[in-house]
């Protein structure tokens, strides 16, 4: 570690301060968006700020355990974890610190941290529905990974790499080099993929219990609550990084600073706005219908982008 | 009734073997190497008359020792059987009184003609186990007249025993002592040819075997007739 | 020729003693079956060693060689097998007194205690 | 010789036929020690005349005898004890 | 040197001595009886030795003073000796046994057994065959008489049915000799074989014919052979035992003189009839549930296998064959007979009443060897005389035979190993006595010990170079003697025993073997730790523990087919008896043993195959690499890597093994999860190692097998999250970390093998940790039911604190070493371009989520129980080996290197192409990197950094009570209301139920019912009708003539 470059880590607290930022900002649109298509007035946009520093400010004094006390810490470093492995902006050091740690495949089993911390957070809390709903949300995500995982090894034999600023890399000149284009299918069995990981309609079952009326994130409140939800804040933000890394060409580093933010902006609001879109044209699915789902047309598609990977690299 | 059709192929097929073999079959007109040895140079070695007895007591002694011991081991059986099975409280008719008295003035005649029979086994038809069959038949013959009567079982099973020692211990003497295998019959003088008291061992072995086989024969025909050998051993 | 007669009969009394063996129910009887079986493989055992005009293997004088005499060997054998015979006549015959005890029955078909 | 010995046999083969086909024990018994003296006949024109000796002493005649000690013993049991039932199967045995 | 002939002189004297003795005690008639067979033993001793050693030449004995065609001869030479002595020893033992019975029978018991030792050594010694005959008469008879020694009605129908069968054969056998003499002119069997040609064999033919199906019938062949059965069931043991070892003995060795006499004419057919009773009786014997019965069944079997094998040598000239055949001939003799006299002591009908055994440890052991022997496990004569026999087999091509004696093994195996379970696991009513005295007990020991030493003296008569080392076995040995120890003791002395043999082997072995030795002997040690929690004996445990990791050890030092496969048997025999140790185990063991059996039947016909096609002269493990290029190298390693894959319990061979682990005591399921499976990953990697990626026609080897263990993956990973038995669940688990380590080898690349092997490491850390963990939450609530535990991280924070450890190093998420395995295994499907499989072992490896979480969630977290308020933390000495391997775990996590940079460089020895470059602490593949020492402490800052925040604003929180909390607008009163454990998965089941449908499991119980219906329909044939079973012989008699003869 002698060679350690120390800045790396102020590079990184950044990444993380912009990116809370920058989700707490796409919270209040989305959630504006969502309310006004079902003709409500919606919240203010700002409203997630307040949220989160209203909770940050509370103060508790319940511990269920420790483990209750470990999870929103597992969950969060998980998030940040991602975010600060993640090349988010190719050919900016400040914005790919940690990345040279590991490739997608790290990012991919990175992601189960978080969650796993989560579960168990819940679980000591021993309320049954964050039992349940853990249950429900590792049945499904199991499934929707399938997609994801055909549609990551179709990507990686496509640009014969795991590592993700090489994949961004190839992408880079025309958006024609963009996977969206030369990998089609590929991207569509993601982009599935991407529904079921967004704990968007339709497969948002998985935080029902919390409607009737606690789940796990409810039993936790205050500052533990305020952990989680900054992490809701980063977490489908370095997602959605991840899949405009992979699909949609990344986003370069322009001479002008302000246009590189603009196209990364607008990539990412769009890819985030795939999920909420379909969140709002379709009712939410029970879980075995989701999985069945998943074994039906994602797979289907991921398994053709395999087979086209397959003939063609 | 398919039972016995399939029964019926089976012995078919069977009789279809023996007739293979019986159509082969020719008569001999020469004798095969060693029985011609038996005939011609069996006298002299063995000094006995009767080439059959030679065969038997000496030639193929071993066969004989095994005959006898199965029909000891028949013996045994039967006795255990008897013994395992006992039931003292039959009652048995009695024979009439013209079998009695037949069979009291028969029985010493009969056990003459035995020992006759195995004496003379080496110079004529007979031996040991005929002879001993006839000793047993008398013995039948007087079950039969007196089946309450008690017959000395000791006696016989004594002389069973001391008489298969004795072959026993003959038969080991050819080897161990003077002659040349086990129940070599030269380990006496063979005697004159056509004497009684010729062929060595022969006669001796003979008269042991008969006395053997007549007191197991009779043994075990007393112990059908429902005695067993040693109840006043109980 | 007698020879062959004599096989010929040993092979029917072959025959006829398994036949009795195998179709009657009745211990007694299957044992005389087995009885006659014997006779006649002691008929097949004699004939073997028969020689057409052949004399006893009974020398009464060690000079006359020229005689022709039958084969004494199988004589010898049968002689043993009789004895055999005789034993397992008995035997059996002790066996099936000792089932009647038992059973009060003596068909074959009645001992099937052990079977599968 | 031969002409003799052909009757011998033949008769031979019809004891032990009777044997076979009778329907008493005591006769069937008889008649295969009937099948045993014949045979030593034969034995005897075979010029066996031991093994002839020993057929007709042990073969046929003591064979016999304790045929008959048998069938003696196992008649006295169905005196002494009585199966009922299986003195109904003898029975119908002998009968049929 | 005393004559031979006094072996008959002494018997028969002393059996008409006997007749004079009426009248005295019963002890002198016992002793006179002993006296004599102690001097057969003596004289038959004295010329074994002899003859042996070559101080003495082979004896010819002249009866009658006269040469041999004109007299009977016997012959002495070494076969003669050896059986002689076996027969005689027999006797003697039995006649030990008898002498209760003596007092009911007089004298005629004690007459009858010395005439039966008459009988069966004039069998053995005697050249004349009317001499033959009349031996086997004397036999018969005696034996029909000992059957019938308490004269019941079973036994007097039983004999009935034997003498008159007998008299049958003889008669057969009677008209066969005059036939032959009628063609020879002869009866000596000498003269006869030196007579026999071509044109003399047609004439005689019936005759020779006759003969041999007499003889035959004596032998009992299947399917005609129902009143020897019965005599065997109806005898009481010690007869049976001396039928078993004596009359089988000697008339096999007259069927073998036979054989010799008539030029092997007949081979032919008594290689098929010998065939056809070693599977038949096999599979009738599978219905069988009478001891006895099933011991005739068993004893007839082998002697049929004798028959084959013997024909076999002969027709196809197998070198050494005498051996073969005398190897499994004395096995089988005495383990026959100490089953016999076993079933003596027990004195039960039923082999489902045998529990009674326990009663007395040293009967199980005997019990055990018997088996053992029978099943032709090493270390007995049977063993090596298998081996043998297969590899000659193979020489000779004949591997339609191997399989049909190796398949009527199997058969075997199921009903031994049955009843053996039953043995050991069946309870049992107190109040029965054994009938065990001195009398019973000196026979027993003396076959078992017998058993043993023969066993390491054919390991050298055999013809095989082997380097076994034998230290191994007698570690078991000493611990079977020490059984009486306290545990403790033999803890210590067991864990010092491998301390002082793995350190220097550790030291000393190189290459890819070292890793596993490092496993096993590592493993080893810390799986014993627990066992000093043990305050009493244990017994048993030991012996057979210490057998199962002398086995591992063994096959990392072999150097040769043989020895690996002797170490191979012996460790999958310990590990069977460790499993059987577990409470409801009995059924679980079976199948694991049958399994095993298989595959390593497999494996020796894969073995004999390589070995024949190297040119048959060498049994090293290394010239398994000169046959990769042979034309039979493909099926050479489907036979291995399938042998190895039941060990691994790959999908398909996998069902006896949720049980066998689940059902094990709590610190055997470490052993034999995380330590016994790595010997089938260590067999795989030797097979391809040694032949590389081999294909039969157009299928390549190791593509099927990628689908194999990717499917095993994924099936047992959702099989596990659907468990409710924690033990169950880690089993699942088990198969499916297998299922990926064979896939990995399957990738036949650098990446590939590496992910493997360090899988097989990493494996073995976190499932002993998760086994011992669930061992030590079960010792304390006594279930393994998940959803009756929960909330037990407060009673158990330190095991709490190793399962989740473990189960994020084995669900692969970083920092924690799991993850190198996952990122290897990418790696190298998108190298090899595999793709397919890498999704299902990818979306397996989602699904192991789920049962990770259940294991967890379930047992430490929700609400805690009622009656588990006052449970402790799990014992010292289950935490312990817990603890150092928790700090393997982290050492592993943070320096990855530490152990991919060793490994990788033994497994560029086989694959340099497409090896990892190190970059300081990152992992360089073609593809991508990976930087675990960053991993790890991003995560650790991170950590920290939020811990520190949240503990900080947090400082006052404290713990709540239990129920401090609303469901559906209630407070839960009773925590069983509020613990979501049971049927967890529910709605995943919904959806994917359809991969819990059983097809392996129904296959394999279709293929037992159905040969149980067969055997059910088969056996039908034993009617019990004596008359029936004379039928019987003639048919066979005339059918065997009609296929004999199809040619003349």
């Amino acid at each position: 570690m002698a060679d350690f470059d120390y800045m790396k880590i102020v590079y990184a607290a950044l990444t993380i301060f912009l990116t809370i930022n920058y989700g707490l900002i796409l919270q209040g649109i989305i959630g504006k968006i969502y309310a006004r298509v079902g003709k409500r007035m919606g919240i203010r946009i700002f409203q997630p700020y307040v949220n989160l520093i209203r909770q940050w400010a509370t103060r508790t004094s319940i511990s269920h355990g420790v483990m209750y006390y470990l999870g929103p810490v597992f969950r969060f470093s998980g998030g940040a974890g991602i975010l600060i492995f993640l090349p988010i902006i190719y050919g900016a050091p400040i914005f790919s610190s940690f990345s040279f740690a590991g490739d997608l495949v790290l990012i991919s089993y990175f992601m189960f941290l978080g969650t796993l911390g989560m579960a168990l957070g819940g679980g000591e809390s021993g309320h049954p529905y964050a039992a349940l709903g853990v249950s429900r949300g590792l049945s499904q995500v199991t499934m929707a990974e399938i997609p994801m995982i055909m549609a990551v090894y179709s990507i990686a034999v496509q640009y014969h790499s795991l590592n993700i600023t090489e994949i961004v890399a190839a992408q880079q000149g025309s958006f024609l080099n963009w996977t969206l284009f030369t990998n089609p299918i590929a991207t569509a069995a993601a982009m599935l993929a991407f529904l079921g990981s967004m704990m968007r309609s339709p497969f948002d079952v998985v935080l029902a219990p919390q409607e009737i009326p606690i789940g796990p994130p409810t039993e936790y409140q205050s500052q533990f609550l305020a952990m989680l939800m900054t992490n809701r804040t980063i977490f489908p933000v370095a997602k959605t990084i991840l899949f405009v890394n992979f699909f949609f060409g990344g986003v370069a580093l322009y001479d002008n600073y302000l246009l590189t933010f603009l196209v990364f902006f607008l990539k990412t609001f769009l890819v985030y706005m795939w999920s909420v879109f379909v969140g709002l044209s379709f009712p939410r699915f029970r879980v075995d219908h989701s999985i069945r789902w998943f074994l039906k047309y994602p797979m289907l598609i991921g398994l053709i982008s395999i087979i086209f990977v397959n003939i063609r690299y | 009734m398919i039972k016995k059709a399939f029964t019926f192929l089976m012995l078919g097929g069977l009789g279809a073997m023996l007739l293979n073999f019986i159509l082969s079959f020719r008569e001999r007109t020469a004798l095969p190497e060693v029985a011609a040895h038996y005939i011609e140079k069996g006298p002299a070695e063995l000094g006995s008359a009767n080439i059959v007895t030679s065969v038997v007591v000496t030639y193929r002694g071993l066969d004989t020792l095994g005959e006898v011991t199965i029909l000891f081991a028949a013996a045994a059986v039967v006795g255990l059987l008897i013994h395992l099975n006992r039931n003292e409280n039959a009652v048995r008719r009695e024979g009439s009184e013209i079998l009695k008295t037949a069979s009291a003035l028969l029985f010493p005649l009969i056990l003459m003609f035995g020992a006759y029979v195995f004496l003379n086994g080496h110079l004529s038809p007979g031996g040991g186990f005929q002879g001993g069959a006839i000793i047993a038949s008398a013995v039948v013959l007087t079950v039969l007249a007196s089946p309450n009567r008690k017959i000395g079982h000791t006696v016989l099973s004594v002389i069973e025993s001391i008489s298969g020692l004795a072959y026993v211990a003959l038969g080991a003497a050819g080897a161990l002592l003077v002659a040349n295998g086990f129940l070599d019959n030269r380990i006496i003088p063979l005697g004159e040819f056509g004497t009684l008291f010729s062929a060595g061992l022969i006669p001796i072995i003979y008269t042991l075997i008969g006395l053997k086989v007549g007191s197991e024969l009779s043994s075990v025909v007393i112990s059908l007739n429902g005695e067993t050998i040693e109840e006043d051993d109980q | 020729m007698i020879g062959t007669i004599a096989v010929s009969t040993g092979s029917l009394l072959v025959l006829v003693g398994l036949w009795s063996a195998l179709t009657n129910r009745d211990i007694i009887r299957m044992i005389v079956g087995f009885t006659i079986f014997d006779v006649g493989i002691h008929l097949i055992m004699i004939s073997v060693g028969y020689i057409s005009g052949g004399t006893a293997p009974i020398i009464s004088n060690l000079s006359d060689i020229g005689v022709s005499y039958v084969d004494p060997v199988p004589q010898a054998l049968v002689l043993t097998a009789i004895v055999i015979g005789l034993g397992i006549t008995a035997f059996m015959l002790t066996y099936a007194v000792n089932m009647y005890e038992k059973k009060g029955t003596l068909e074959i078909d009645k001992f099937e205690e052990l079977k599968w | 010789m031969e002409i003799l010995f052909l009757i011998i046999s033949v008769f031979t083969v019809i004891t032990a036929l009777t044997a076979l086909a009778v329907k008493d024990r005591v006769v069937s018994v008889l008649a295969g020690g009937a099948t045993g003296l014949f045979a030593s006949i034969l034995f005897i024109i075979m010029a066996a005349p031991d093994v002839a000796m020993t057929e007709a002493a042990i073969g046929s005649g003591l064979t016999t005898f304790i045929f008959f000690f048998a069938l003696r013993k196992i008649r006295r049991n169905d005196q002494d004890h009585s199966y009922k039932v299986s003195e109904v199967t003898n029975r119908s045995r002998e009968n049929d | 040197m005393v004559e031979p002939i006094y072996l008959i002189v002494i018997a028969l004297g002393a059996a008409f001595l006997l007749g004079l003795l009426r009248k005295t005690g019963s002890a002198l008639q016992i002793a006179l009886t002993l006296a004599a067979l102690a001097g057969m033993v003596f004289i038959s001793a004295q010329w074994a030795y002899g003859i042996i050693k070559g101080t003495t030449q082979a004896a010819e004995i002249f009866t009658s003073g006269m040469n041999p065609p004109l007299s009977i001869n016997l012959f002495m030479g070494r076969s003669e000796a050896v059986l002689l002595l076996l027969v005689n020893s027999a006797a003697f033992l039995s006649t030990m046994y008898l002498g209760r019975e003596h007092k009911k029978t007089s004298v005629y018991m004690l007459m009858l057994l010395l005439v039966f030792v008459v009988g069966l050594n004039g069998i053995i010694l005697t050249r004349d065959l009317f001499n033959l005959f009349v031996f086997i008469e004397i036999v018969s008879i005696a034996s029909a008489g000992l059957i019938a020694l308490r004269s019941d009605i079973r036994q007097l129908g039983a004999g009935f049915k034997f003498i008159i069968a007998g008299a049958l054969a003889s008669g057969f056998m009677l008209i066969g000799i005059i036939f032959t003499y009628y063609a020879t002119g002869s009866l000596n069997i000498d003269v006869i074989t030196g007579m026999m040609s071509p044109a003399l064999a047609s004439a005689g033919y019936i005759g020779l014919f006759l003969v041999f199906i007499g003889i035959m019938i004596e032998l009992k062949p299947f399917p005609v052979n129902g009143w020897g059965i019965d005599a065997y069931q109806a005898s009481i043991p010690p007869v049976s035992a001396l039928v078993a070892a004596g009359t089988a003995t000697a008339m096999f060795y007259a069927f073998t003189k036979i054989t010799a006499m008539t030029g092997g004419i007949f081979l032919n057919a008594s290689m098929y009839i010998g065939a056809l009773t070693f599977v038949g009786m096999n599979v009738v014997a599978l219905k069988q549930t009478a001891a006895r019965r099933l011991l005739g069944y068993s004893s007839i079997s082998q002697v049929g296998l004798l028959v084959l094998v013997f024909s076999l040598v002969k027709i196809f000239g197998i070198a050494g064959g005498e051996l073969i055949v005398f190897g499994l001939l004395v096995s089988h003799a005495l383990a026959k007979a100490v089953l016999f006299w076993l079933s003596g002591i027990i004195g039960k009908e039923s082999i489902n009443d045998w529990g009674i055994i326990r009663k007395r440890n040293i009967l199980i052991v005997a019990f055990a060897v018997a088996v053992g022997a029978l099943l032709a496990l090493p270390p007995f004569p049977s063993f090596f005389a298998k081996w043998e026999l297969i590899t000659s087999l193979a020489v000779k091509g004949q591997y339609g035979w191997i399989a049909v004696i190796l398949g009527g093994a199997l058969l075997e195996a199921v009903y031994l190993m049955r009843w053996f379970g039953n043995a050991v696991k069946d309870s049992f009513n107190e109040e029965d006595n054994l009938d065990f005295r001195f009398g019973t007990l000196v026979p027993v020991i003396t076959g078992t010990a017998a058993l043993l030493a023969l066993g390491y003296f054919s390991a050298n008569l055999s013809v095989f170079e082997n380097n076994i080392n034998w230290l191994l076995p007698a570690v078991v040995i000493v611990l079977l003697l020490l059984d009486f120890l306290p545990a403790i003791v033999k803890n210590i002395l067991l864990i010092a025993a491998i301390a002082w043999y793995g350190y220097p082997l550790l030291q000393a072995i190189e290459g890819y073997r070292s890793i596993f030795a490092a496993i096993f002997v590592i493993g080893a040690v810390i799986t014993l730790l627990p066992g000093f929690m043990n305050k009493g004996r244990r017994p048993g445990f030991y012996p057979a523990v210490s057998m199962m990791f002398a086995g591992l050890v063994g096959i990392i030092e072999a150097t040769d087919m043989l020895t690996f496969f002797f170490f191979w048997e012996l460790m999958t025999l310990g590990s069977y008896f460790l499993i059987l140790r577990g409470k409801k185990s009995k059924p679980h063991a079976l199948s694991y043993m049958l399994f095993s059996l298989g595959g390593a039947y497999l494996l020796m016909t894969g073995f004999s195959m390589s070995f024949a096609e190297a040119g048959g002269t060498s049994i090293a493990l290394d010239i398994l690499k000169t046959v990769s290029g042979s034309s039979l190298s493909g099926i050479i390693t489907i036979l291995l890597a399938v042998g190895f894959m039941t060990k691994t319990a790959s999908a398909g061979l996998h069902i006896w093994l949720p049980g066998a682990h689940a059902e094990a005591e709590g610190d055997v399921s470490p052993m034999v999860s995380g330590i016994l499976l790595k010997a089938g990953v260590f067999g795989l990697l030797m097979t391809f190692i040694a032949l590389g990626d081999q294909s039969i026609g157009k299928i390549n080897i190791p593509y099927v097998l990628s689908w194999i263990g990717v499917i095993t993956a994924l099936t047992a990973n959702y099989m596990a999250a659907m468990q409710e038995d924690a033990k169950r669940l880690l089993a699942y688990s088990s198969i499916a970390q297998m299922g990926y380590a064979l896939f990995g080898i399957s990738l036949m690349s650098h990446l590939g093998w590496l992910s493997a092997l360090s899988l097989a490491i990493v494996h073995f850390t976190y499932k002993v940790i998760l086994f011992l963990s669930v061992a030590g939450v079960v010792h304390r609530v006594k279930t393994r039911n998940m959803y009756q535990m929960g909330g037990l991280i407060t009673r158990m924070p330190v095991t709490f604190f190793m399962v989740l450890v473990s189960i994020i190093a084995l669900s692969g998420i970083p920092p924690l070493a799991g993850f190198s395995g996952r990122w290897l295994t990418y790696n190298a499907v998108i190298e090899k371009g595999w793709l397919l499989q890498g999704v299902v072992a990818g979306v397996s490896g989602l699904i192991a989520f789920l049962y990770l979480f259940r294991l967890i969630f379930a047992i430490f977290l929700g609400q805690l129980k009622d009656v588990h308020r006052r449970v402790k933390e799990a014992p010292f000495w289950i935490l312990l080996p817990q603890i150092l391997l928790i700090l393997l775990v982290l050492y592993l996590s943070f320096f990855p290197g530490a152990f991919l940079r060793p490994i990788g460089d033994i497994v560029s020895e086989f694959h340099p192409e497409g090896a990892l470059v190190w970059n300081g602490a990152t992992a360089v593949s073609e593809f991508g990197y990976w930087n675990g020492e960053a991993v790890m402490w991003v995560f650790i800052a991170l950590f920290a950094a939020n811990f520190a925040l949240l503990f900080f604003l947090n400082r006052g929180a404290q713990k709540i009570k239990q129920f401090n909390i609303v469901y559906a607008a209630e407070r839960p009163a009773r925590p069983e209301t509020t613990h979501f454990a049971y049927n967890m998965f529910a709605p995943y089941r919904k959806a994917l139920g359809f991969l819990e449908y059983p097809i392996t499991t129904k296959f394999w119980s279709g293929v037992a019912d159905l040969m149980h219906s067969i055997a059910g329909f088969t056996r039908r044939i034993y009617t019990g009708n004596g008359q029936t079973y004379l039928l019987q012989i003639i048919v066979f008699v005339v059918i065997s003539f009609l296929l004999s003869n199809g040619g003349k």
